[in-house]
């Protein structure tokens, strides 16, 4: 395999936080500010799409910056995987923005400097982990994602904010200070390696107890990945404004637990050891079916849109987590694939949440009963998101899906593959009766189907762009394909 | 039965150190426990000196049985001498009890593995002290030993014993001096007990003391100047002269010493004793060798090496005594007269 | 027990330390726990002189022989001057803290007109 | 000249103090300048040794030129500079540099008329603290403890009210603590006849078991950890610190216990060895247990504290138990922790009291219940303040990540897992106190920016003490990255070759 040592990594990471220090100068001139991010975003995708033809090609790029500790320095190494990760991170922050300017301007919110600033920290940290090259990097960015997003998920400053917030970083510190942090030392105390690139480090003769309880470890530790128990906060963290909710609690910050997860998986473990140890296989993926099932028969239950939202994605991270159980290259590559499909498809349904409440001020599923013919276009666009993230073609969450299955066949493993049926039928159970209900059904409050109206072009845009993302991600799936199947084969063969 | 390890003067007077100890602990008026606690330290005096540790005894004369008692019998006049009876708390003594019993015999636990008292070979005898006896006339021509290790060998210490004094004038200045300023608005607080009997009554005491005094002090510059050949040096004498200076204060009163010294003055003294200390040891660096290196000193002090280092043992002695003196002086005023510097003792 | 008698010192010094440190810690008088914590100091500073004591030693000074000069003293014969003037140091800065401790206690007296440590307690958390 | 500086380094302050005291009477003003030369003459030094420890190993000085005698030893008092302490020393006067800027406006308002000799003393109490660090003579140790304790006692009766019984309750405490420190000197020096450490450490395997040796130990130790206010001897701490003046504790609170550690640390390793050490599993085992007590109680005892600075005190109390944990699991990991750790915990607790002596500044007070919208009042002292905070609790890249790095990795491979236990239950405590502070300084208010609510002006602290905090928040960050060099050019060295990696 060849490296390309450069210094790029630093620099694709760098624009978002100089746009955050920008951002914090111009507060005084919002146009200007948001021009910034945008400046910033497009630089970055720029950048990133530049690596791509090398990425494909098998090569990696590599930049040590600052040995931290022996053998564990701080360094940044981008694979296919990591690429992916920070092109759906980075594409999708730019309409996002879009959306926020539209969410937060008209109602006059306060703090959108702040707002801005924090986010495009919370963008910097979240491809800070995508291109960590060793546990310890991937932990520091991973914390100063924590950190980064509280202030946005506290935004309202009310007493639910604060709440929502306790709860956040009590769930979020906890879990990586208190078994993530000792698990990580444990295993350089045991291995003096962290480095993702080895595809496991350990030694033949470690116990398999001891593995056993650094895998629970982990799999707890990074508990933005949501499996349950400790899933409570992302339920919570929904008190945030939608924007935050849309890019940060579908993509960034969710998919970075679930990253991290990954890469424990592939990077420390080992896909070989996974494969050859059942016990640790059937324990992943155990845990994460438990979560994938629970989670849709509790979504089943929510009246609030951003609630059933919520549960639904603690659902579909387990799937990608138990693609990664399973240990299959088919798994494996539905598993990746499933990073970029459920990103677009779930944005896309927490954009529609948003501008849901800018059209007519509704929460819950039963204050929209027949409105949905006064906002047509939010509508639709909900229900292209649902197909996706149910994954019914023409969209992009067929295409994961279908390998996540072909996967569960190769692994023997058959009643995963029910699992999954299961929950993808449990997926469409509470998706669709909101589109249907929403159109069909009669309205029981009159005021509001009065009041209702198509949101403004700015939400509508952004929406626009995402839904159309989910269905060309079904046509044109070759390129992530490529991406996923070259993290798949170097994890097999590392 | 082995040979008792002492001279039997000795066990008794051991005894009666520790039956002091107690009684000075046990008595409910504070005053007299300041005295038993005086004769304490006299008797300990008198154990050490005959063990041959006559600076200690002479040192531990003049600060721990003179000095010390005086600073306790100022502060019981300032504030009360009576303890109330306080019933009840015994649980939490006899466990305090428990803790230093069990820490006491931990510590016996070690004695058998102590070298014989006495015993010439014992290690702490044996390996660096006996430097200091045979080289200390070629290397400093002082025969008084514990002034050579005192000032050269282990001059540093000194040096920094010495700031230990300064700091606990300036310390226990900063604590207690009364702002003239703000003591005007203050109102002087709750204790402002009236004196028992005014020392300027005492007819015999004045008298005596004016006699005594020009004595005291004499006595001291011998101390001083002379610890190079006999017990003494700028402890003793510098304590010596403090106390002779506390005696006025206390015979006649303490507005009649601060006419003499000001308060400025003394606070000042009591700083340039630390700087003469100091700056000789700096003028060794100065001269090419290490931190009060005397030895280096011979181009401007008479004499050759040896004698340079006598002679800059002399220097810091008087630096030592000045501090010395004047912090005594300095810690006495500021207790005696709760910061006031009006009356005192 | 042999042991103990012919360290008889070393009891006393530890009889001593049990007695400062009790009063340290137990006492609830101020000026009484100085007194102690002076006692402690005692202790420690026989301790230090025990063990640099000679059998028939000479005081740490030597004396001109007849012919106005020192001659090399025997080593045995002399006291140990390296304890004694640590204790030198011992005893300056014993007194120097007592004075420090005294000057609090008198501030404190000041402030509640009490030594006793539960009344201070009471009237402070007044 | 360089031959001269381990002594600078040391009499920088110390002439300083007396100048100060001296310049005190006649000018006031002057006493600050006078004892900032001294210490930076001084911090130049300790920072010059750094470089010359890392390229040529150990300095030695003899004070009055009293080296080693053939067939005596040592015979003067030596000092030391070596790999580790040079570290330390240069910590403990950048820090007390950066503290006497500090303190400036302090001073002069809250002591107004007091002050005489607050800097002579200030600075005597970093003369003691740098030669307890510095000094290779297990008395002299002794009286440079005194020094720092004596003028820190004055430093804290500087604040009014309940600080008299603060300080005198130190005193005894602290008198203990000494004197038992002396005590176990003369069992050492009855068995080895030595008072150099690198002497003694030659003198005592020839020993063999001896009982007096080893009371000597558990009494040298019992000395430093009264000193360090290890639990159970913590009692005087919360209070000395809460109610002593803000310039006094932002001195006192992070260096003195870190250098009483240091103390510890040397005679463990240099004095005693770590085979000594691992010879004597009870005090292992009881040492290990006080400090995962020690890091509980003061973390659970600062979760109900309502004044900051008294919260403050007891993550110092916690603290403690993290660093001497770390040196008593005597493996490579655990110390590299504890030595890592003595200097980052003095640079995060500096920083820490920095900050709360800006909030109280300002403020006039410390109680949690005043900070109500301090974010805005303040930003520029809480974006240090979070810092600090986030450095406390372990969060990367800052220097408390990695000291608690090697320790859990320390305790993990002496199989100690209370301790890793007791590590984490800290972090999370101070999460816990940090985001409540948050929520009570920003989320307690009507937000300003919002119509209709009332500004809250930007009133920060005076730039004098808002430079030094900033500038110590961000060198938490600079030690944190440099983390790699400092252990491999100079922790590394000072650990025993004996040590399994």
């Amino acid at each position: 395999m060849e490296t390309i040592p450069s210094t790029t990594p630093v620099w694709i990471i760098l624009t978002s936080s100089i746009a955050a220090l920008l951002v914090l100068l111009l507060g005084r001139w919002p146009n200007v500010r948001e021009s910034c991010i945008f400046a910033a975003a497009l630089i970055k995708l720029a950048l990133l799409l530049s690596l791509t033809p090398d990425v494909l090609e098998g090569k990696q790029y590599e930049f040590e910056v600052i040995e931290l500790l022996p053998n564990a320095p701080f360094a940044f190494r981008i694979d296919a995987l990591g690429l992916l990760f920070a092109l759906v991170s980075v594409s999708l922050w730019i309409p996002t923005t879009v959306f926020s300017m539209g969410f937060l301007r008209p109602l006059k919110r306060h703090a959108q400097t702040r707002f801005f600033f924090f986010f495009a920290i919370a963008i910097s940290s979240a491809v800070g982990v995508a291109f960590s090259a060793n546990l310890l990097t991937l932990f520091i960015f991973y914390e100063v994602l924590s950190l980064s997003t509280y202030p946005l998920v506290t935004h309202h400053q009310d007493d639910d904010a604060i709440k929502g917030g306790r709860k956040y970083l009590t769930y979020l510190l906890g879990t990586s200070v208190g078994l993530a942090l000792p698990a990580m030392i444990i295993v350089y105390q045991k291995t003096g390696n962290l480095d993702f690139a080895s595809g496991g480090v350990f030694l033949e003769e470690t116990s398999p107890i001891l593995l056993i309880v650094l895998l629970l470890m982990f799999l707890y530790g990074f508990a933005k990945a949501g499996l349950m128990p400790f899933h409570a906060w992302l339920p919570g963290a929904m008190v945030a404004p939608a924007p935050v909710s849309a890019l940060l609690h579908a993509v960034a910050v969710v998919k970075v637990g679930v990253f991290s997860i990954i890469r424990v998986l592939t990077g420390i473990f080992g896909v070989d050891l996974l494969a050859n140890a059942p016990l640790l296989s059937t324990t992943v993926c155990v845990l994460a079916s438990i979560t994938l099932i629970v989670a849709s028969l509790i979504a089943l239950t929510q009246d609030n849109i951003k609630s059933r939202l919520a549960y639904s994605t603690i659902g579909q991270l387990s799937y990608i987590i138990l693609g990664v159980g399973l240990a299959t290259e088919s798994a494996i590559t539905g598993a990746a694939l499933h990073i970029p499909m459920h990103a677009f498809g779930k944005i896309t349904l927490f954009l529609c949440a948003g501008a849901i409440y800018q059209a007519c001020g509704a929460k819950c599923i039963s204050e929209i009963h027949g409105l949905g013919h006064r906002f047509p276009l939010t509508m639709t666009a909900f229900f292209i998101g649902s197909l996706c993230v149910i994954g019914l073609p023409p969209t992009g969450g067929f295409i994961s899906k279908w390998y996540l299955l072909n996967g569960s066949l190769d692994s023997g493993q058959q009643w995963a593959f029910a699992v999954f049926l299961t929950s993808s039928l449990l997926n469409a159970a509470y998706f669709l009766p909101i589109v249907y209900k929403a159109f069909f059904a009669t309205p029981t409050d009159l005021d509001r189907l009065e009041r209702a109206k198509e949101p403004p072009r700015l939400t509508i845009m952004p929406l626009f762009i995402t839904t159309t993302g989910c269905v060309l991600l079904f046509f044109f799936s070759g390129k992530l394909l490529q991406f996923a199947n070259r993290f798949a084969e170097l994890c097999m063969n590392p | 039965m082995p040979s008792l390890p002492i001279w039997q003067f000795d066990v008794p007077l051991l005894i009666l150190v520790v039956l002091f100890a107690v009684v000075a602990l046990s008595i409910r008026n504070l005053m007299g426990t300041a005295i038993v606690f005086g004769a304490y330290s006299f008797m300990m005096c008198l154990i050490w000196a005959g063990m041959g540790a006559v600076d200690v005894a002479f040192t531990e004369a003049a600060v721990g049985a003179g000095v010390s008692t005086v600073f306790i019998v100022s502060t019981i006049y300032n504030t009360s001498a009576t303890m109330p009876p306080r019933p009840g708390g015994l649980p939490f003594k006899l466990f305090i009890g428990v803790v230093v019993t069990l820490t006491g015999v931990f510590l016996l636990s070690a004695i058998p593995d102590f070298p014989k008292w006495g015993e010439p070979n014992s290690p702490a005898n044996a390996t660096v002290a006996p430097y200091y006896i045979s080289n200390t006339i070629a290397d400093a021509h002082v025969p008084n030993i514990v002034t050579t290790v005192l000032a050269d060998y282990r001059g540093f210490d000194t040096l920094l014993e010495t700031t230990v004094v300064f700091i606990a004038c300036i310390a226990i200045y900063s604590i207690l001096r009364v702002d003239e300023a703000r003591s005007k608005t203050e109102d002087s607080g709750p204790v402002d007990a009236e004196p028992h009997y005014d020392p300027s009554d005492s007819l015999i005491v004045r008298q005596a003391s004016r006699f005594m005094v020009p004595f005291m002090q004499l006595f001291a510059l011998y101390v001083i100047a002379h610890g190079h050949y006999s017990p003494g040096g700028g402890f003793q004498g510098g304590v010596i002269l403090g106390a002779s200076l506390i005696l006025v204060a206390i015979s006649f009163d303490l507005k009649f010493l601060l006419a003499q010294w000001r308060e400025k003055q003394i606070m000042l003294m009591v700083a340039w004793g630390v700087f003469l200390y100091a700056v000789v040891g700096l003028g060794c660096v100065f001269m090419g060798g290490n931190y009060l290196d005397y030895g280096f000193l011979n181009p401007v002090l008479p004499g050759e090496q040896d004698m340079a280092r006598s002679h800059g043992i002399l220097l810091v002695e008087i630096g030592v005594g000045i501090t010395v003196m004047f912090s005594m002086i300095g810690i006495h005023i500021n207790l005696a007269s709760n910061g006031h510097f009006d009356r005192g003792l | 027990m042999e042991n103990l008698i012919a360290n008889f010192n070393y009891v006393i010094v530890v009889i001593l330390m049990m007695i400062g440190l009790w009063s340290m810690l137990a006492q609830k008088n101020l000026i009484k726990k100085c007194i102690g914590m002076a006692i402690f100091q005692t202790g420690i500073i026989l301790f230090f002189i025990s063990i640099g004591a000679k059998d028939n030693a000479l005081i740490p000074i030597l004396t001109e022989a007849s012919d106005h000069k020192y001659h090399d003293p025997d080593v045995a014969k002399v006291a140990n001057p390296l304890t004694q003037i640590l204790m030198l140091t011992a005893i300056v800065v014993g007194v120097a803290t007592l004075g420090v401790g005294l000057a609090l206690a008198q501030k404190i007296y000041r402030e509640y007109s009490s030594f006793d440590e539960d009344e201070i307690l009471n009237k402070q958390t007044k | 000249m360089t031959d001269q500086l381990p002594i600078l380094v040391i009499l920088g302050p110390l002439l300083g103090a007396v100048f100060a005291a001296l310049g005190g009477w006649f000018r006031p003003k002057s006493s600050h300048p006078l004892v900032i030369i001294g210490l930076v003459l001084s911090f130049v030094a300790a920072l010059k040794l750094v470089f010359t420890v890392a390229d040529t190993g150990a300095q030695k000085y003899w004070l009055g030129g009293w080296g080693s005698k053939p067939g005596y030893g040592v015979v003067g008092i030596q000092i030391t500079v070596d790999h580790l302490n040079t570290l330390l020393l240069a910590a403990v006067s950048g820090i007390a540099l950066l503290t006497a800027l500090y303190t400036k406006r302090l001073v002069d308002t809250e002591l107004a008329g007091r002050q005489r000799y607050f800097y002579a003393l200030f600075s005597l109490l970093v003369t003691g603290l740098l030669g307890i660090t510095i000094t290779g003579d297990i008395f002299n140790l002794y009286v440079f403890m005194e020094i720092a304790a004596l003028s820190s006692y004055a430093l804290i009766a500087y604040g009014k009210g309940r600080a008299y019984m603060a300080a005198f309750n130190y005193l005894i405490m602290g008198t203990m603590g000494a004197c038992l420190y002396l005590l176990g000197v003369g069992f050492v020096f009855a068995k080895s006849g030595t008072l150099n450490v690198d002497d003694i450490s030659i003198i005592l395997p020839t020993l063999g078991q001896s009982q007096a040796v080893f009371v000597g130990f558990a009494l040298i130790l019992l000395g430093a950890w009264a000193k360090m206010a290890l639990f159970p001897f913590h009692g005087w701490l919360p209070n000395a610190y809460t109610y002593s003046p803000t310039a006094g504790a932002a001195i006192l609170a992070p260096l003195a216990t870190k250098v009483a550690v240091y103390a510890m640390l040397r005679i463990m390793l240099t004095v005693y060895s770590v085979d000594y050490i691992l010879n004597s599993p009870s005090i292992q085992s009881i040492a290990l247990g006080l400090s995962t007590i020690a890091i509980v109680v003061g973390s659970f005892f600062s979760l109900s504290q309502t004044n900051l600075k008294k919260i403050a005190s007891y993550f110092v109390v916690s603290e403690i138990g993290y660093m001497v944990g770390g040196a008593w699991l005597a493996n490579k990991p655990g110390l590299t922790g504890a030595m890592y750790h003595v200097v980052a915990d003095a640079a995060m607790t500096s920083a820490l009291f920095m900050a709360i002596g800006c909030i109280a500044y300002r403020l006039g007070q410390s109680k949690l219940d005043g900070l109500k919208g301090v974010f805005f009042k303040m930003p520029v002292t809480m974006a240090a303040f979070v810092f600090t905070m986030a450095a406390l609790i372990g969060v990367p890249p800052t220097c408390g990540f990695f000291s608690k790095w090697y320790l859990i990795q320390g305790a993990v491979q002496a199989g100690v897992w209370h301790f890793v236990i007791a590590l984490l239950i800290s972090s999370l405590v101070k999460a816990i106190i940090l985001f409540r502070i948050v929520e009570i300084g920003y989320n307690r208010v009507p937000h300003p920016a919002v119509d209709g609510n009332p500004a809250i002006p930007c009133n920060e602290a005076p730039l004098g003490m808002l430079i030094p905090t900033v500038a110590m928040a961000l060198g938490l960050v600079a030690i944190g990255l440099a983390t790699s060099p400092l252990v491999n050019t100079i922790i590394a060295k000072a650990l025993p070759a004996t040590l399994t990696p």
